[in-house]
C-alpha cells in the first residue's frame, strides 16, 4: 500500500474532513435517535463549514437553513415521539449482516477512490463559460443566473418537488399540530418579535440574491421557519393548512410557468428571459417562489410534527368497541 | 494527496456509510438520517469539483448542490410524515392487540 | 401451383375471414336472452362462409390466387393467399363449422354464458381459416397461436374442476408447442428472410440447407415439434383424451375442424411448402416423420381399445387417425400426397359424425360409457345408424370415405417404395375394427332388457311432440355428415370430389 | 408555437394541471387531467409527425444552449413513450374519476399531474442533472401515491421511498462523475468528451445500480410487490405501467450516449443480462405462487423487468443494435399497456367480488366478462403471444438475439412466457365457475361503465398494435437510437 502523502494538504481540511467523517458515522451508528440526531446536527453544521471552504457560500446558507434548520426541526420534532422498540433479532444475526455491510462498504469505497482519483484537477471549462454569460442574464450573482436562468428548467422542476411534497403531506396527514389555544404571554412575545424578524431576513435574503450570497430558497427556508413559529404561537393568520395554504404553495410554481409562457410569446423561447425585464421578472418571481417555498416547508414542518394526543386514545375507544361486539 | 483527492474520497466515504447504513438500521428516523448523511457526500464531492483550480469556483455545480439540497428537505419531509404514520399504526396496534 | 397461376390482389381472404370475425364481435356484445339474434348472427356467418368458399372453388381450381398482404413490421408482411391447398381447407373448416354451429345451438340451448361460447366459437373458426389462408410462416403462426387462446375458454366452457384442469392441461401442451413453433419460424425468418409458402419448396430454404444443413434439419425438427402438438403426434398428443371434457361441439371443433386438423394442416404445408419433399427426404426428416407417425397410428389404436368412456375412445381414435395425415405427407409419393390431404376431409367428416353421435346419446340419454350403449339403437335409431356409418368408415370399409384414403396411402406406401407401410396401414384396420365393431355391435344387438329384467323403458322416452328420437337441430348434422361420408366415397370419381380436389391440391408438390 | 416547443408541453401541461388541481374540486380536476391526458397524446402524435419528417426535435430551455443551460430533445423513443404515458395516465384518470374509490382520495389528482409531468420530462431530457430532479419530482408523486392506499400503505411507501431515494443518490453520484469528466451533464456533450474507460465504466455501473433500485430490476426488487399492491388500484396501474419506465429510460439513454466510450459496457451490460433472466424466472415463479390478484401482477411486474433490459446484452452484441432497441424499446409499451389494464382489471374484479384473494373470485366471468377479458388479453400480450404489441416487441428481440448468437437469451425469451401465460391462466380460471353455481356471482357489485370499459380498451390498444406496429416502428427508426455516440 503507498503511503499517503498528506504534505500538501491543508492541515486544518483534514481536521474538517475528519471531524465530518466522524460525526457522520455517529450520526449513523448510535442507536438512540435522539444522539444520533445531535451527531447528525453536527454533521450538517461541519459540512455548511466546508462549503464555506469550497468557496460555495450559497450552499453553506442553504445547508444551514434548510439541511440543519428545516430539517433538523423536523427531526427534533420526531424526536418527541417514542422510540418503538427495534424489532428483535439475534445479535450474531445482526453482526454478521453489519459486517457484511461493512466489507461491501470497504470494497465500494476502495472502487471509488481508484475511479475519483483518475479524475482530472484541471478545472472544467464550463465554469468560466457560465461566469463569461453571467452578464447577459440580468442578475450580477452567478448562482442566481444560473438557477434562475441558464438551468431555470431544474430550479421550476424542484419547487415542483416541493411544492407536491407539501401536497402529498397534506393529505397524508389528516389531523394537525393545533396552536395553542391559549398563547401565555412568552409565546405572544416571541410571535410579536421573531417572526417580524424572521419575515426581514427573508425579504433581505431574497433581494441579496440577484448579487450575493442567498436566494428564494434560502429566504423561502426563513420564511418558512417564520410562519411555524407563528403557527405554533397561535397566529391564526399564519395557518398553514387547507386550501388557502395550498393555493398559496402552488402560486409560485403556476405562476413560474406563466413567466415561461411569456419568454415564449415575447422571445419564442420557453423560459426565456429577455434582457429588458429579467430582473424585474427574476425579483417577481423570486417573491413569489419565497412565499410558495415558504408555506410549503411550513406545510411539511406542520404535517410531519402533528402530535395529536387523540388517536391512542381513539384506537382504544376503537378496540373497545371492536372488542364489545365481536 | 491533494485537497481535492481528500474532499473527493471523504465524499465517497460518506456517501457508501450513509448508503449502508439505510440498508442495514431499521429504526425509521435513524434510517433517514443515514439517507441524509449520504446526500451529504455526494454534495460534497460536486462542490469539491467545482472549485477545481485557483479561479471563481463554477456556479453550475453549485446550483446543483443547492437544488439537490432542497430536494433532499422535501423528501425528508414526507419521509418523516410517513414514518410518522407507520409508527403511529404500530402503536395502535400495540394498544388494539393486548 | 401450376405455373399458369394467376395472382389478383383481392381482400375476398380477409372477408373470408371477417365472416367469422365480425359475427363474434357482435356475438360478444349480446346479451344472454338474445338467443334469435345471436343464432342469426352465428348461421349467417357460417352460411356466408360456406357460400364464399362455393363460389372460390372453381376459380382457384382454374389457377387463379387470390392475395391480400399488408405490412406488419418492415420487411414483413402479413399475407393471405388462396391457394388450392388452403382453399380446400377452409372449405372443410367452413362446411364442418355450419353442422357445428347447428349443433351447438341445439346442444347448449338453456344453458348459461352462451354468447361467451358462441363468440369463442366463431373466432376458434377465423383462427382456422387464417392458419389455411396464411401465406407466410408468420401468419401461419400467428393465426395458430391465436387458435390456441381462443379455444381455451371453450374447452374450460363448463367450469367444472375437470374441465378447468383439461384446458389448463391443453393450454400447457399448446402453449409449449407455440413456443418450439416461434423459435422454428423465427430462425428460418431470420435466416431466408419472409417465408412465404411454396408448393413444391421453397428456393431459399433449399440453398439455406445446402449451406448450412445441420441448421435447416433442426429448424425443421422444431417447426414439426411445434405443429405436432396440435396434430397430438406421439408423445405430444397427451392433452388430447384429457381436453374431451369439454361439451361436445368443443370436441367435435377439436378433433375434426380445427385444432387437430390445423395441426396437421401444418404438418404438410412445413414439409410440402416450406421445405419440398426431396429436401426434407434429403434431410432424413421425412423418414423419421413416417416413423413417427406410424407409431402414433398404431399407439393411439392400441389405447383406444383400452378405453370404456365413448369420447375418451373417439380421442385416441384420434391420435391414430390424423397420424394418417403425417404419414401420408411423408411419403415420396404423389398419390400417398393426395391420400393425407383427402384423409383431412374424410377423417373431419367421419369424427365429426362420431362425436356429434356422442354427444346426442349423453344428452338424450345421459350415457357416456360404452358399456352402457347396449340396444340403444332401437330408442335412437338414425343416431346409431349415423355413427356406424361413421365407424365403418373409420375401419376403412369401401363404399365409405375412409375406404378412399386407406387405399391412396397403401399404394402411395408401394409407389414410394415403402412397402411396410402397408403393414402399419393393416395393423391399424385390424385395431379400429377392434375398437368400433364391439361398439356398434353393443348398440345393436345386446337386448339391454336380459339382464334386469326390464325393458326398453329403461331408457328415457323423448320428451318432445314431433316423436324424433332427438332434437332436429342436433339429429341433422350428424345425419348431414354421415351421408358425407358415404358421398365422399361412393362419389370418389366427380369433378368436385374431396378426393379429385386432393389430388389437384397434391399436383403442386410434384412439379 | 414550433415543433421545438411542443416538447415542453408534455412536461408543463400536466405541471400546471397538478398544481390547480390541489385547490380545485375534484370534478374540475379530473377534467383538466383527462383533458391534459388527451392534449399530451395528441402532442406525442405531432412531435411524431416532426420526427418522421426531420428527425430528433430538440429544445435549448431559456435559450440556453449546452454547456451552460439544459438541452431537452424529442426522438422516436421519447414519442413513443410520451404516448404511452398519456394513455396510461388517461385510463387511470378516467377510472379514478368513475370511483373515487380507485383514487385514493382528493391527493389523487395533483399528484397524478406531478408524476405524469416528471415521467413525460425524463423521456426528452438529454441532462442528466435534470433527470435527476425529475426521478425525485417523480418518487415524491409516487411514494404520496402509494401511501393513499390508506394507513398500512405507509410503510410499503416509506420502503419504496428509501430505495428510489437512494437510488438517485447512486445515479447523483454518476452525475457529479459525468460533471468531473467531461466539465459537462449534458449527454451528448459529455459523450464527445468521454475519453476514460474506466470513468465511463463507473458512471454507467452506478448508473445501472441506481435505475435497478428505481426499477426493481432483481435482485432489488423487493420493495415492488409491496409497494405496488399497496396502493389504491389506479395508482398501482400507473406505477408498474408508467413510474418504473422512467428510470429504465433514464439507463437506456445513459448507455445509448456513453456505452460506446468504455470496454466494461459489453461486460456490464452482460451482468445486466443476466440480472434481467433472474427477474423473469424469479417473478414468474413468485407469481405462480401467490394467492392475490394484486400481488400476482406485482410479481409479474418483477418478471417483466427483465425482459425490459435485456435489450441492453443484445444492444451489445447484435449487428445490427436498432432491432434489440426497437424490440426492446416495443416489449417495454407493450408492458405498459398490458398491465395498465391488467391493474385497472384486477381492481374491478376485487373491488366488485369484495376481496382480492383468487378463491374469492369464483363466478365473476359470469358477471363481469369484459373485466376477465381484458385480463385475459393484457396476459397475453405480455407472454408475448400474438396478435399483439408483446408479440412483436418479442419478436424482434428474437431476431436480435438469433443476430448475436446468443442462444441464452433466446431460451429465456422464449420460455419467460410460459410463465407469463401461467399465471395469467391461474388468474382467469379463478373466475370460472361450476355449472348452475352462481350463488357468488349474483352477490357481486357491478362496477361503473368506465371501470369495464376502460381496461378492455387499453387491452384493444395492445392488440390493434400488436396487429399494426409499423407506424410506432417507422417512428422508433426515424433517428436511429445511438445517435449521441
Amino acid at each position: 500500500m503507498t503511503v499517503v502523502a498528506f504534505s500538501d494538504v491543508d492541515v486544518l481540511d483534514i481536521l474538517v474532513v475528519l471531524a465530518v467523517a466522524v460525526t457522520a458515522v455517529l450520526a449513523v451508528v448510535i442507536p438512540r435517535r435522539v444522539s444520533a440526531t445531535i451527531a447528525f446536527l453536527v454533521f450538517g453544521l461541519l459540512l455548511a463549514l466546508l462549503w464555506a471552504r469550497v468557496a460555495a457560500p450559497d450552499v453553506a446558507i442553504a445547508e444551514a437553513a434548510l439541511g440543519g434548520g428545516v430539517a433538523g426541526a423536523l427531526l427534533v420534532d420526531a424526536l418527541h415521539r417514542r422510540q418503538p422498540d427495534s424489532p428483535q433479532r439475534s445479535r450474531r444475526r445482526t453482526a454478521t449482516v453489519t459486517a457484511v455491510g461493512a466489507v461491501l462498504g470497504a470494497v465500494t469505497v476502495a472502487a471509488l477512490v481508484t475511479v475519483l482519483s483518475r479524475l482530472t484537477a484541471e478545472p472544467a471549462d464550463l465554469g468560466p463559460l457560465a461566469l463569461e454569460a453571467v452578464e447577459r442574464s440580468g442578475v450580477s450573482h452567478p448562482i442566481t443566473a444560473v438557477l434562475l436562468n441558464f438551468r431555470n428548467l431544474d430550479t421550476l422542476l424542484e419547487i415542483a418537488v416541493v411544492v407536491f411534497a407539501a401536497v402529498g403531506a397534506a393529505a397524508l396527514s389528516r389531523d394537525r399540530i393545533r396552536p395553542v389555544s391559549d398563547p401565555g404571554p412568552v409565546r405572544r412575545v416571541i410571535a410579536v418579535v421573531i417572526v417580524p424578524a424572521l419575515v426581514l431576513l427573508a425579504g433581505w435574503l431574497l433581494v441579496a440574491g440577484t448579487s450575493e450570497p442567498g436566494g428564494a430558497f434560502q429566504a423561502g427556508a426563513v420564511l418558512g421557519a417564520a410562519l411555524i413559529i407563528a403557527h405554533l404561537c397561535g397566529v391564526h393568520a399564519a395557518r398553514a393548512e387547507g386550501r388557502r395554504a395550498l393555493a398559496i404553495v402552488v402560486t409560485g410554481l403556476v405562476a413560474f410557468i406563466m413567466l415561461g409562457a411569456i419568454g415564449l410569446a415575447a422571445t419564442g423561447t420557453w423560459l426565456a428571459l429577455d434582457l429588458d425585464w429579467a430582473f424585474a421578472a427574476i425579483l417577481a418571481i423570486e417573491t413569489l417562489l419565497t412565499v410558495s417555498i415558504g408555506m410549503a416547508l411550513a406545510m411539511l414542518f406542520l404535517a410531519a410534527g402533528s402530535r395529536d394526543e387523540g388517536s391512542v386514545t381513539d384506537a382504544r375507544a376503537r378496540a373497545a368497541a371492536a372488542g364489545g361486539a365481536p | 494527496m491533494t485537497t481535492l483527492q481528500l474532499f473527493l474520497y471523504a465524499g465517497a466515504f460518506i456517501l457508501v456509510l450513509g448508503v449502508v447504513a439505510t440498508m442495514l438500521v431499521r429504526d425509521l428516523i435513524r434510517r433517514l438520517i443515514a439517507l441524509n448523511v449520504a446526500s451529504g457526500g455526494v454534495m460534497l464531492l460536486l462542490l469539491a469539483l467545482a472549485d477545481r483550480g485557483d479561479g471563481e469556483p463554477d456556479p453550475v455545480p453549485q446550483a446543483l448542490v443547492l437544488t439537490g439540497i432542497v430536494v433532499m428537505a422535501a423528501v425528508t419531509g414526507i419521509a418523516i410524515v410517513l414514518a410518522r404514520r407507520v409508527e403511529r399504526l404500530d402503536d395502535d396496534l400495540e394498544e388494539v392487540e393486548p | 401451383m401450376n405455373d399458369d397461376t394467376v395472382t389478383v390482389m383481392s381482400a375476398l381472404p380477409v372477408v373470408l375471414l371477417l365472416t367469422s370475425f365480425v359475427p363474434a364481435l357482435l356475438i360478444f356484445a349480446l346479451r344472454e336472452k338474445q338467443t334469435v339474434l345471436r343464432t342469426t348472427l352465428n348461421l349467417a356467418g357460417a352460411i356466408a362462409k360456406v357460400v364464399l368458399v362455393l363460389v372460390l372453388i372453381p376459380r382457384v381450381v382454374a389457377g387463379e390466387e387470390l392475395r391480400t398482404e399488408f405490412t406488419w413490421i418492415p420487411g414483413l408482411d402479413i399475407v393471405f393467399v388462396t391457394d388450392t391447398f388452403s382453399l380446400f381447407f377452409v372449405a372443410l373448416s367452413a362446411g364442418l363449422w355450419l353442422a357445428t354451429t347447428i349443433y351447438a345451438v341445439g346442444y347448449l340451448e338453456g344453458s348459461p354464458n352462451r354468447s361467451r361460447f358462441f363468440g369463442f366459437f366463431s373466432l376458434c373458426v377465423t383462427a382456422t381459416v387464417g392458419i389455411a389462408l396464411a401465406g407466410n410462416l408468420l401468419t401461419f403462426l400467428i393465426f395458430f397461436e391465436l387458435l390456441t387462446l381462443v379455444t381455451y375458454p371453450l374447452v374450460a366452457h363448463r367450469g367444472t374442476r375437470a374441465a378447468l384442469r383439461g384446458a389448463r392441461i391443453y393450454l400447457a401442451y399448446t402453449l409449449s408447442g407455440g413456443v418450439a413453433l416461434l423459435l422454428g419460424v423465427a430462425w428460418l425468418t431470420f435466416e431466408v428472410g419472409p417465408v412465404e409458402f411454396r408448393a413444391g419448396g421453397i428456393p431459399e430454404v433449399a440453398e439455406f440447407a445446402a449451406r448450412d444443413p445441420l441448421a435447416a434439419t433442426v429448424i425443421g425438427a422444431v417447426l414439426l415439434l411445434g405443429v405436432g402438438v396440435k396434430a397430438a403426434l406421439f408423445p405430444l398428443h397427451g392433452w388430447l383424451p384429457i381436453a374431451m371434457v369439454a361439451p361436445a361441439p368443443v370436441s367435435a371443433l377439436l378433433h375434426a375442424v380445427a385444432v387437430v386438423k390445423a395441426g396437421a394442416f401444418g404438418i404438410i404445408r412445413i414439409v410440402e411448402d416450406v421445405y419440398g419433399l426431396a429436401l426434407f427426404a434429403e434431410l432424413g426428416m421425412l423418414q423419421v416423420l413416417a416413423v413417427v407417425a406410424s407409431v402414433t397410428i398404431v399407439y393411439g389404436s392400441v389405447r383406444a381399445l383400452a378405453q370404456d368412456d365413448l369420447k375418451k375412445r373417439l380421442a385416441y381414435s384420434t391420435v391414430s387417425q390424423v397420424s394418417y395425415i403425417a404419414l401420408g405427407a411423408a411419403l415420396l409419393s404423389p398419390i400417398a400426397t393426395a391420400g393425407a390431404i383427402v384423409h383431412m376431409v374424410n377423417q373431419g367428416f367421419m369424427k365429426i359424425t362420431l362425436f356429434f353421435c356422442a354427444g346426442l346419446f349423453a344428452e338424450e340419454l345421459k350415457l357416456s360409457k360404452i358399456s352402457q350403449l347396449a340396444g340403444v339403437g332401437r330408442r335412437m335409431p338414425v343416431t346409431s345408424a349415423a355413427f356406424t356409418v361413421a365407424a365403418l368408415g373409420m375401419i376403412g370399409l369401401p363404399p365409405f370415405a375412409g375406404f378412399i384414403s386407406k387405399w391412396a396411402l397403401g399404394l402411395g406406401g408401394l409407389d414410394a417404395g415403402q412397402p411396410w407401410v402397408i403393414a402399419v396401414l393393416l395393423t391399424s384396420t385390424i385395431l379400429n375394427a377392434a375398437y368400433f365393431l364391439p361398439i356398434i355391435a353393443t348398440i345393436w344387438t345386446s337386448p339391454r332388457s336380459e339382464a334386469d329384467g326390464s325393458d326398453d323403458d329403461a331408457f328415457p322416452a323423448p320428451a318432445r311432440r314431433s316423436g324424433w328420437e332427438a332434437p332436429a337441430s342436433l339429429l341433422m348434422p350428424a345425419v348431414a355428415t354421415a351421408l358425407f361420408v358415404v358421398l365422399f366415397g361412393v362419389a370418389a370419381g366427380w369433378d368436385y370430389s374431396p378426393w379429385v380436389l386432393a389430388q389437384i391440391v397434391g399436383e403442386g408438390a410434384w412439379p | 408555437m414550433t415543433a421545438s416547443s411542443l416538447v415542453l408541453v408534455p412536461v408543463f401541461l400536466p405541471l400546471v394541471v397538478g398544481a390547480l388541481s390541489a385547490v380545485l374540486s375534484r370534478r374540475a380536476a379530473a377534467t383538466l387531467t383527462v383533458v391534459a391526458a388527451a392534449v399530451t397524446l395528441v402532442t406525442a402524435v405531432l412531435l411524431g409527425i416532426a420526427v418522421l419528417e426531420s428527425g430528433p426535435v430538440p429544445l435549448e430551455v431559456a435559450g440556453w444552449a449546452p454547456p451552460v443551460g439544459i438541452l431537452l430533445a424529442a426522438d422516436g423513443l421519447s414519442v413513443v413513450m410520451i404516448g404511452l404515458s398519456a394513455v396510461a395516465v388517461l385510463a387511470a384518470a378516467l377510472v379514478a374519476a368513475a370511483d373515487d374509490h380507485f383514487a385514493g382520495g382528493h391527493a389523487f389528482w395533483p399528484l397524478v399531474g406531478a408524476a405524469a409531468a416528471a415521467v413525460n420530462g425524463v423521456f426528452v431530457a438529454r441532462d442528466v442533472f435534470t433527470a435527476f430532479v425529475l426521478l425525485e419530482l417523480l418518487t415524491i408523486a409516487s411514494v404520496a401515491l402509494v401511501a393513499l392506499g390508506g394507513a398500512r400503505s405507509a410503510a410499503a411507501a416509506l420502503r419504496y421511498l428509501f430505495v428510489a431515494v437512494t437510488g438517485s443518490l447512486f445515479f447523483l453520484l454518476a452525475v457529479a462523475l459525468t460533471y468531473g469528466h467531461t466539465g459537462t451533464v449534458d449527454l451528448a456533450r459529455a459523450a464527445e468528451r468521454a475519453d476514460d474507460t474506466v470513468i465511463v465504466g463507473a458512471i454507467i455501473a452506478l448508473t445501472v445500480v441506481g435505475m435497478a433500485a428505481k426499477t426493481a430490476l432483481f435482485p432489488l426488487h423487493s420493495w415492488l410487490p409491496v409497494a405496488h399492491p399497496a396502493a389504491p388500484t389506479a395508482v398501482s396501474a400507473l406505477l408498474s405501467a408508467l413510474v418504473i419506465k422512467a428510470s429504465i429510460v433514464i439507463l437506456w439513454r445513459v448507455i445509448e450516449y456513453l456505452g460506446p466510450h468504455t470496454d466494461i459496457a459489453a461486460p456490464l451490460a452482460t451482468v445486466v443480462g443476466i440480472a434481467g433472466a433472474a427477474a423473469v424466472l424469479w417473478g414468474g415463479i413468485l407469481a405462480l405462487r401467490r394467492d392475490r390478484l394484486k400481488s400476482i401482477i406485482a410479481y409479474s411486474t418483477v418478471a417483466q423487468v427483465g425482459y425490459m433490459v435485456l435489450l441492453i446484452p443484445l444492444v451489445f452484441a447484435a449487428s445490427d443494435p436498432q432491432v434489440a432497441w426497437v424490440g426492446g424499446i416495443l416489449i417495454t409499451v407493450a408492458h405498459g399497456v398490458a398491465k395498465a389494464a391488467m391493474f385497472l382489471a384486477a381492481g374491478a374484479l376485487a373491488s366488485a367480488a369484495g376481496t382480492s384473494q383468487l378463491d374469492g373470485l369464483e363466478g365473476t366471468i359470469s358477471r363481469m366478462p369484459w373485466t376477465v377479458a381484458a385480463i385475459g388479453l393484457a396476459g397475453v400480450s405480455l407472454a408475448g403471444l400474438p396478435p399483439t404489441l408483446g408479440f412483436v416487441g418479442k419478436w424482434m428481440l428474437v431476431q436480435a438475439s438469433l443476430d448475436a448468437g446468443a442462444w441464452w437469451w433466446l431460451a429465456l425469451l422464449l420460455g419467460g412466457g410460459l410463465l407469463t401465460f401461467a399465471y395469467t391462466a391461474r388468474m382467469v380460471k379463478a373466475t370460472f365457475n361450476p355449472p348452475g353455481d352462481f350463488s357468488r356471482a349474483r352477490e357481486l357489485t357491478r362496477p361503473a361503465r368506465t371501470v369495464t370499459i376502460v381496461p378492455l380498451a387499453l387491452a384493444a390498444v395492445s392488440v390493434v398494435l400488436g396487429v399494426i406496429p409499423w407506424l410506432l416502428i417507422e417512428v422508433l427508426s426515424a433517428a436511429p437510437m445511438g445517435g449521441g455516440a
